[in-house]
């Protein structure tokens, strides 16, 4: 559907030249949820926009649908972006316009007809929860509702492939949610493809089934979300597992857990999704003469199995302990640490 | 009292000359917005960086903008005749003036037209090209609604401007307030009949203007 | 233009607006009884009528004097040609700080319309008066200040101004001399004789003429015209009403 | 310190009312972090913007420092501003100056020298992370970046009160920590008091000890964090707190979960924050013949005990289950809610 | 072939004619800056909803601008000799038509600086408020630099239109290309002269718009 070969972008502003996207080579399946996360400054916004041309690339190619997107004529280029919708970051509606006229904007410039315009506009601000809000102005919005606009807009001309430029982090995780089920919803009926930055995990997990992380431009590592979070290679992954996992605040929390809890061990355990190690708490329970306290920690079900992070406490005879610790690391997939041992 | 004050004026006269400021300031506004929203979109399309970014049209556009609006009123006027003869049939009386006020006002406007351009977002016009629009439709749906405040705001500034050019066009005989004040009125020290102009002259001028800024804050809608 | 299909007992004269069309507007009854009807065209500029008339568009006009006519004639190579002088504006050059022509004193700035035909006519009253003289090789009527070639009281010409500001010259320039038209000076409350330092008289040869055509030089209609302009009737209206701006002519050509 | 009576705000547009803040009154102490949270248009932004009075109240009364910001005048409220710092939604920079100029602004308007200004507006700068970045304009910056500025900006004149309106929605979860960071060491060492309008429970959770909850206009709820989330009543506040703990997506799962583990009994542990219940999963096993398998959930350490909730598979005979059900309603705290009975 | 052509031409009268539009161009401009400038914040600050907000003095401000840009710039000149006469110390040559360019040209710049001031913009105008910023801080540090490549921009256009204004100040003998092209040129008929010194004028239109334009962009860092 969507392959990108090399891409390159260079700012040069003050005479110092930015490499904002550098030597990009990716492949986006059709109707796949294209993850891109990364740190503030590292890309991600250029890339999406390097994909419709709002910024002509420095160097490389992008192919949409076997069209090379960068060898377009201006003609060429403006038909293929009718098929591309896009969400700013920004927003970037317009002011002389109101709710309902800013959504038909994309439909006027694909030629729709007054009627199915007017239907599917409604429809659409219906589905982001707009209305009432139909002859508003974007400057009387709030702006979780001036970005509601600006998807409904995106979504209008039914587009193919869909850039999503942090097109939810000004909203509440309510309506969030209910603006994912409807891309992923028009995403499994119409196969759109979609490509998402955002800066919350819980969106990737969501709804993404690739991710791709960007650091100083480059895509430092990308692939099937789970298989990406499950091994994080960089550390940039790694940080961004743990906001999933919720460990980033448990390494915070670390120091507090050391000295609160001052007897036995501290173990971190880490499951990598397997349906066998679902009651490995209880079992250790039962086979060594030790307590387990699980301190802080979550864990998600996956398709594969139960997967996440637990801190626990075991108390208990040393040797007991250790052999419950010896049948953890031998028997399971699970991955353990102790992060202290018995006082 | 009134009469008393401005004995010596034929009313007439002052109604005749108001009638004909309202018609050459009317009639060359409509010609000047037109053809100043022409060259505004061609000097912001053709800029640098522009839509249709082109360095030759660009340049040709300044030069003629800048040609006209750099010759005195009076000389164009006269260097207009052939054309004026051409294409109003005449060249005297205020159909004759025609054609020098608007190609006096509207290289000016289109300035101001450029100018107004200039101010609309970048991201709007962006979300735009995004969408596959044609420079038509971002001309259009994009631009111009957008500017649209600064655009009748100008127009205003033109209009004024353009009253003000129609009592040099009473070189041609083509009447008006303003060279009715002049000749009729300055040029024969009948201080009353200046006054009794101006002070219609301003009147027409706050008329411009409230109109003006009324459709522009009914437009301003940020 | 209205040349090809000419009506004879209709006649378009183009004039500026005072005194010209005040004149004719006077006269325009008189032709009306001997079956002309006369239209008046104003205008505002001192080139077009002259252009209007050699294209057609009118067929006489009576702004101009002699020496600006045939300049005109020399400048543009048009067939023109005048029937009758009907009157005079004559030039004047007043001060309020200087009685007389002796008092001038050295240096004195000489402040003057911009409208170029008058600086020959304003040189040659300041010839007349022993002030300054101007080359004998040169036309006097368009002489112009570069053809001075002798100066005694170093008078600066400063040929630049509107002749309509002029009279304000006079009211706040007190050392300065200052050439007003008559018309000018009247509107502005002066009184050529009285306040005049000199003046011109009637022998003056910037006599307002009704210009036409060479061709319609015997036109009937507009011999009429130039007759009733020259009768007693418009001339006595002439005196008084224009109380000495205006010198009424009978000349023929 | 800040002290809110019945504060209203009705907007007029098109000739229709929209009230967006409905007679709210609340107390925030010197000190606290207060978080405002709420779905897209329940008012935040309009709040918050009430409280510096860029919006003037509709009716109402605000207390700041025992100062009626209400019955100020023209210059008081000034001077009352420049102590008030803000964080807007859409940055609000200035284009036409590079970031550091930005960000030295409020000091040039409060008339700070220029050498402690240029000192002041440096550590800010590399506090912020946007080092080597000083002399470009806003329009070459990523929104993240630009996002910095404005916080860097609104902290620059070290204000008693800082209004954020999301203040981290555009930053990605490593940037928004640094900044939370930020915020509570300036929160402990000058007592600086924050209201933090944000989309992003973890954000709360982090460093809010405040809460209000509004909808509608409204503040709903609202009191100490783990109050409001431990026992959340409206609706709203239980969508949001599910998204801390996981539950939204756990609700969406659900039915799979019940598909999935046809034996023993499906059920739900809510702790709510005491240390004596710790070892409970451990206890139980022990105590009676069963078997426990964690499936999902999340347990997070505060500092009044483990608080979250845990879906478990309990397999074993259906007397011993009964007795371990039995055992945590009667002897703990541990809310318990059986999902699906024994099969 | 030069000489040849224009064989009529007095060189130094147009090099003297060339320095005095430029002199007057320049140093009415900076009057009109600054005037145009104050009247146009004036405008915009005590407009509805500004922070100024003032209906009368609204109110009179746009009497005021209303009224000097409606009277015909000849009457205007005479209306203010008594002024000039007190402040310039004579009423003719190129010092004598200043105050009339400046008064003509200033109320029509306070209106393209009015408009330019509204695109500023509002969120950037609050953050300043938020911060206790002093209206006058919020008008010299935040309205005056944001809205300023347009209001570099329309200076230039004001630039311009004065230009054509120093034309018509010929009539008190101020000098300038305009009134040279008129006087000596058009009205004896010599047409070279009228074409140099139109050739003049746009030269320095393009000079003005060149520099203009160059700093607009300069300063424009969106
Ligand atoms: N200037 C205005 N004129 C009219 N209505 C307005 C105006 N500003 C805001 N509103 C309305 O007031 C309500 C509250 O807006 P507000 O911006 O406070 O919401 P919010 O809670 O900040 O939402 P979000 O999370 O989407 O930013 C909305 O329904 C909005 O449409
Ligand atoms: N027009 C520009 N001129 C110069 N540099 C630019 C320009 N636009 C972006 N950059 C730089 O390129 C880099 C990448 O910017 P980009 O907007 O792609 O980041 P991002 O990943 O979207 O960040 P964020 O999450 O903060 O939005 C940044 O360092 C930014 O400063
Ligand atoms: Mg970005
Ligand atoms: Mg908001």
């Amino acid at each position: 559907m969507i392959s990108i070969e090399g891409l390159r972008k260079v700012f040069t502003a003050n005479k110092t030249e930015t490499t904002a996207v550098d030597d990009v080579t990716l492949s986006i399946k059709q109707g796949d949820i294209f993850g891109v996360i990364g740190y503030s400054g590292a890309g991600k916004s250029t890339f999406v926009r390097l994909l419709n041309r709002l910024e002509e690339p420095t160097g490389g190619k992008i192919f949409i649908r076997n069209q090379e997107i960068t060898a377009l004529k201006k003609n060429e280029l403006r038909l293929a972006r009718q098929d591309i919708g896009m969400v700013f970051q920004h927003f970037n509606l317009l002011w002389s316009r109101t709710v309902k006229e800013n959504i038909a904007f994309p439909l006027e410039i694909a030629g729709v007809e007054k009627e199915e315009r007017n239907q599917r506009v409604q429809s659409l601000i219906d589905l982001v929860g707009l209305s009432g809000k139909e002859a508003t102005y974007p400057s009387q919005l709030s702006g979780g509702q001036k970005q509601r606009v600006g998807i409904a807009r995106a979504l209008a001309n039914k587009p193919s492939v869909l850039l999503c430029d942090e097109a939810t982090s000004a909203l509440d995780p309510e309506t969030t949610n209910s603006i994912l089920d409807l891309l992923v919803d028009i995403n499994q009926q119409l196969g759109l493809t979609i490509i998402l930055i955002t800066h919350e995990m819980r969106v990737i997990r969501k709804i993404c089934n690739q991710v791709a992380v960007m650091e100083n431009g480059k895509v430092v590592e990308h692939g099937n979300v789970l298989d990406v979070f499950a091994h994080p290679k960089t550390d940039v992954t790694k940080k961004f597992v743990q906001q999933l996992m919720g460990d980033a605040e448990a390494e915070n929390e670390f120091e507090h857990l050391v000295h609160t809890f001052e007897n036995g061990k501290l173990i971190r355990l880490h499951f990598v999704g397997e349906t066998t190690n679902d009651a490995l708490i209880s079992k250790l329970v039962k086979a060594y003469d030790i307590d387990i306290s699980i301190l802080q920690g979550k864990i998600t079900r996956t398709q594969a199995g139960a997967y996440g992070t637990l801190f626990i406490q075991m108390t208990g005879e040393e040797l007991e302990i250790t052999k419950a610790i010896q049948h953890v690391t031998e028997k399971t997939s699970v991955e353990l640490e102790v992060i202290r041992g018995v006082r | 009292m009134f009469a008393d004050l401005f004995a010596t004026i034929k009313v007439e006269d002052i109604v005749e000359a108001t009638k004909e400021t309202f018609y050459m300031t009317i009639i060359a506004l409509i010609g000047t917005f037109i053809l100043g929203i022409l060259l505004g979109l061609l000097l912001f399309l053709t800029n640098k960086g522009g839509l249709w970014e082109n360095k030759w049209v660009n340049f040709i556009t300044a030069t003629f903008v800048n040609v006209f609006r750099a010759i005195p009123f009076i000389i164009l006027i006269l260097l207009l005749f052939p054309f004026t003869d051409f294409l109003v049939g005449t060249i005297r009386g205020p159909n004759a003036a025609l054609p020098a006020l608007i190609i006096g006002a509207a290289p000016f406007y289109g300035r101001l037209v450029e100018i107004a351009l200039r101010e609309v977002d970048k991201g709007v016009i962006e979300a735009a090209k995004a969408m596959g629009a044609k420079t038509r439709t971002i001309i259009f749906k994009v631009l111009l609604p957008e500017a649209m405040p600064a655009l009748i705001s100008g127009l205003t500034v033109t209009a004024i401007a353009l009253i003000g050019y129609t009592a040099m066009a009473g070189a041609i005989g083509s009447g008006g307030l303003g060279s009715y004040a002049y000749y009729s009125g300055f040029q024969r020290r009948d201080f009353d009949i200046v006054l009794l102009c101006s002070v219609i002259i301003v009147l027409i001028v706050f008329l411009f203007q409230f109109i003006g800024d009324y459709i522009t804050r009914k437009l301003d809608k940020r | 233009g209205g040349g090809e299909e000419k009506d004879d007992n209709k006649i378009t004269v183009g004039a500026s607006s005072v005194p010209h069309a005040e004149i004719l507007a006077e006269a325009k009854p008189i032709l009306e009884e001997e079956g002309i009807t006369l239209e008046i065209s104003e205008y505002q500029d001192y080139v077009l009528p002259n252009d209007d008339l050699a294209n057609g568009e009118i067929d006489a006009n009576y702004y101009q004097h002699i020496p600006f006519l045939e300049q005109t004639i020399d400048d543009t190579g048009y067939d023109l040609d005048y029937i009758a002088g009907i009157h005079i504006e004559p030039m004047g050059v007043y001060s309020k700080g200087i009685s007389s022509v002796e008092d001038i004193p050295e240096g004195t700035e000489v402040i003057m319309s911009n409208s170029v035909p008058d600086h020959g006519r304003i040189l040659t009253l300041f010839e007349e008066q022993g002030l300054i003289k101007i080359d004998e090789d040169v036309d006097k009527a368009r002489a112009t200040v570069d053809d001075i070639v002798e100066n005694p009281k170093n008078l600066t010409f400063l040929p630049e101004y509107e002749a309509a500001v002029l009279p304000e010259y006079y009211e706040r320039e007190e050392d300065a001399l200052v050439a007003i038209n008559t018309n000018y000076a009247i509107d502005a409350g002066l009184k050529p004789e009285e306040d005049g330092l000199f003046i011109e008289g009637d022998e003056s040869p910037y006599v307002n003429v009704l210009a036409v055509k060479k061709e319609d030089k015997d036109d009937e209609a507009l011999n009429k015209l130039a007759e009733v302009l020259q009768s007693e009737e418009i001339q006595a209206f002439m005196r008084e009403k224009y109380n000495g701006a205006i010198v009424p002519v009978k000349e023929k050509k």
